[in-house]
């Protein structure tokens, strides 16, 4: 089999250049690829285009990378909870591309599938819409969307083995499976890293064709937005 | 007239037996304490969960384990986790069967607005784009006016739309209602103790009324 | 949650009509319905149009609803390995509609994912594309390729439970997966049936919205088509 | 002149390290007999797996893991079971670094013919016209001639296409050839003791021989 493993996060995104588009993994604070992050901010590198459900909390997760102003472009269904956002955006120096969740989710696997675009029902009849191609199936309007290109994709997942196959646990999969296939570089972050074979074959939510480098992160600290108890 | 939770209490008897339901942040959430014993519903996150069950006690608080509101929840026993792109997969070929959310404007013809007024800080459609393009039952869960008074039921939307013709029914402080699918509010339940008057002056679109408006019951 | 258990095949396939669209899971012999295929020629049910990768062998899988004229038209991407089937197609007793495999795939999922077309490259310049749209991006051609539209998708996992969750035994999964997803009404037989939480959520195939009806099958043959052993 | 090995042997030497590589069926599949040690690869059956392993011993046979050719076969550490769509996924995305499959006939622009004879039975294309439409590099392995003594290698292929402009390079009992961007079959190498007349013989489609023509190497 052929092995994937790099020895840091640092390593894995040494090659993330100005200018770059990237995909990261997560939902809210969920699964994000916590390591990565931090070695992006610590790089320094800026002008990014990020693609990714969300963007973070102003201080966690890409908010992190909104702070040193590395961000260009967010491409997102969902912001806000982040004061910093906001203010890079009222002045122009941030630009957000907002979009359906579903989209987000089927622009990537479109990519890691090798289909050029697809069609959805999400957003007809708004200004999502506008600009785009209509088409009607059946009796029904689909907007023809296309897939993502992205130079780089980072997920974090719960297990992973050299070979790059990866396992995620609960709602930290969300977007993280469908943006490994979609990345030219596809950079893994995992909790434990094992040998191959360790997992079970059947079991495995990410191939290891799809990861191009992978470590073992530390010190997660897989903050929680709301907390929500009963008792 | 009836409080949020009442709304929710409401809206609960529209659920059926072997119901899947995508319920929104907000009052929709309330919507799950008020189901009846002898009915069989799963729960949809759209963030990548079937089978979501109630928040955790203190202990059992897990940071990989959120609903679609970034809240920390549970998973019942058949739950199943799966990622985003299958999650929008199951609402767009319909396999749930309710949709359930909240909105700041319904039109006549079933539009909804919910995600975006001008002028104000936009923090985008998240799912709701995709749930009300897909739904094959969409019941908006909100209050019959806004803060200033005015009517959220309206003729057509002010507000830049979330999806067209989609809205199936309204469930409000005062009153239970359907869209018509040739057009106009239907009214089908008042809230106790609301009198039609009332509802007529809170709804600015057509509003339907046709024989004898009975109360909402509640067991 | 939500119950699907039936008490058998003859039940579980008991509203299946002349003339219905079914899919049946498998690839060759291997995770094949064979449960509910038995029933079906038990309840002889005829001019039916088989989506299923192949068409079985002569005296077992599609084979036998073959051997009976059960079938108006199989929709694959290989049959041959099976004479009775070649009989009838030459008599044009049978029609054919051979597609390529990721077309089959695709089409599936397509309609499991909502969307109601897909672009693929398979078939561009042959006789496949007769008749398709054609549509060019960023310089190379696809196939625009419709959703299966199917009354039933009949699918065999290894392990269920009774909330309709599906769990799948190595290259058994094959076209099962996409198949229940895409089914109207979708029936899974299992060789073993476990009550709800049982199952890892994090470890389910195919989770249960997708699945009717389900039930624990019997006396499973799993024939081998071609056996292949090393020393 | 090669034998079926000794096409296998030859195109083995084509696979560098850290391949993902689907092997069609007939002499493709010997190709995973001759894999330098020192060579990281993975096998991709299209039916579902990355990592196949050789076939199994008598009593490992599993009717639940079978390859594409549906031949009970093992799976090495690090494998991994997908389902079709995933499978064809990868393939269209061209994740697989190296296609290696037979044909019928190949033309000089690399149009491949492999699936249909008409007037024959027609068995189906299975995942052939997949692969041959995605693949970043096509390697055929196959006969010169076929069973009537006819070149394999034409202008343009007779029997209906699997796809076009997509082979790199073939591998027959006489030669190495790859094909051109502009068209025609560059003669890389001999067979050992197969002189470029037999090849010229044996080539219908445009033949182009540039200089010394080595045999072919084995360790």
């Amino acid at each position: 089999m052929i092995n994937k493993q790099v020895s840091s996060a640092e390593e894995a995104i040494n090659d993330i250049q100005d200018g770059d588009t990237i995909m990261l993994g997560g939902f809210g604070l969920c699964g994000i690829p916590e390591n990565c992050i931090a070695a992006l901010v610590k790089k320094g590198v800026k002008n990014l285009t990020c693609i990714s459900n969300n963007a973070g909390v102003d201080d966690f997760g890409i908010g992190l990378m909104l702070h040193q102003k590395q961000v260009k472009k967010m491409i997102s269904s969902y912001v806000g909870e982040n004061e910093e956002f906001e203010r890079q955006l009222l002045n122009g120096e941030l630009e957000v591309e907002l979009i359906p969740q579903g989209t987000l989710a089927f622009r990537c696997m479109a990519a890691g599938y090798g289909m050029p675009a697809i069609f959805t029902p999400a957003g007809i009849g708004t200004e999502v819409a506008i600009g785009k191609e209509i088409r009607n199936f059946n009796g029904k309007d689909y907007l023809l969307e296309k897939a993502f290109e992205a130079n780089f994709a980072i997920v974090k997942a719960w297990k992973g083995d050299t070979d790059g196959n990866l396992v995620f646990k609960a709602t930290a999969r969300n977007f993280n499976t469908v943006m490994a296939m979609a990345g030219k570089i596809t950079i893994a972050e995992v909790e434990e890293l094992v040998e191959p074979g360790v997992l079970d074959p059947n079991q495995i939510h990410t191939p290891g064709i799809y990861v191009h480098r992978i470590f073992q992160g530390k010190q997660y600290e897989k903050r929680i937005e709301k907390k929500t108890t009963s008792v | 007239m009836l409080d949020k939770d009442g709304i929710a209490r409401r809206i609960a008897q529209e659920i059926q037996n072997n119901y899947y339901v995508n319920l929104g942040i907000g009052i929709p959430t309330l919507v799950a304490n008020h189901i009846p014993k002898h009915i069989q519903v799963c729960f949809q996150s759209e963030n990548g969960l079937l089978g979501m069950g109630p928040y955790p006690k203190e202990e059992d608080v897990d940071p990989d384990l959120i609903n679609a509101g970034k809240q920390t929840i549970t998973m019942i026993p058949g739950a199943s986790v799966f990622d985003s792109a299958m999650s929008f997969g199951m609402i767009h070929s319909q396999k749930i069967d309710l949709t359930i959310l909240g909105a700041m404007e319904v039109s006549e013809n079933g539009d909804i607005a919910n995600w975006k007024i001008p002028g104000k800080m936009v923090k985008g459609m998240g799912g709701a784009m995709d749930l009300v393009a897909s739904a094959k039952n969409i019941i908006v869960a909100m209050q019959h006016v806004n803060k200033a008074g005015e009517s959220k039921l309206l003729p057509i939307c002010d507000l830049p739309l979330t999806g067209i013709r989609c809205v199936k029914k309204i469930v409000t402080e005062l009153a239970v209602l359907s869209i018509l699918p040739e057009g106009g509010f239907k009214l089908l339940e008042r809230a106790p103790g609301v009198s039609i008057e009332t509802i007529k002056k809170a709804t600015l679109g057509k509003l339907i009324i046709e024989g004898e408006i009975p109360e909402m019951a509640f067991d």
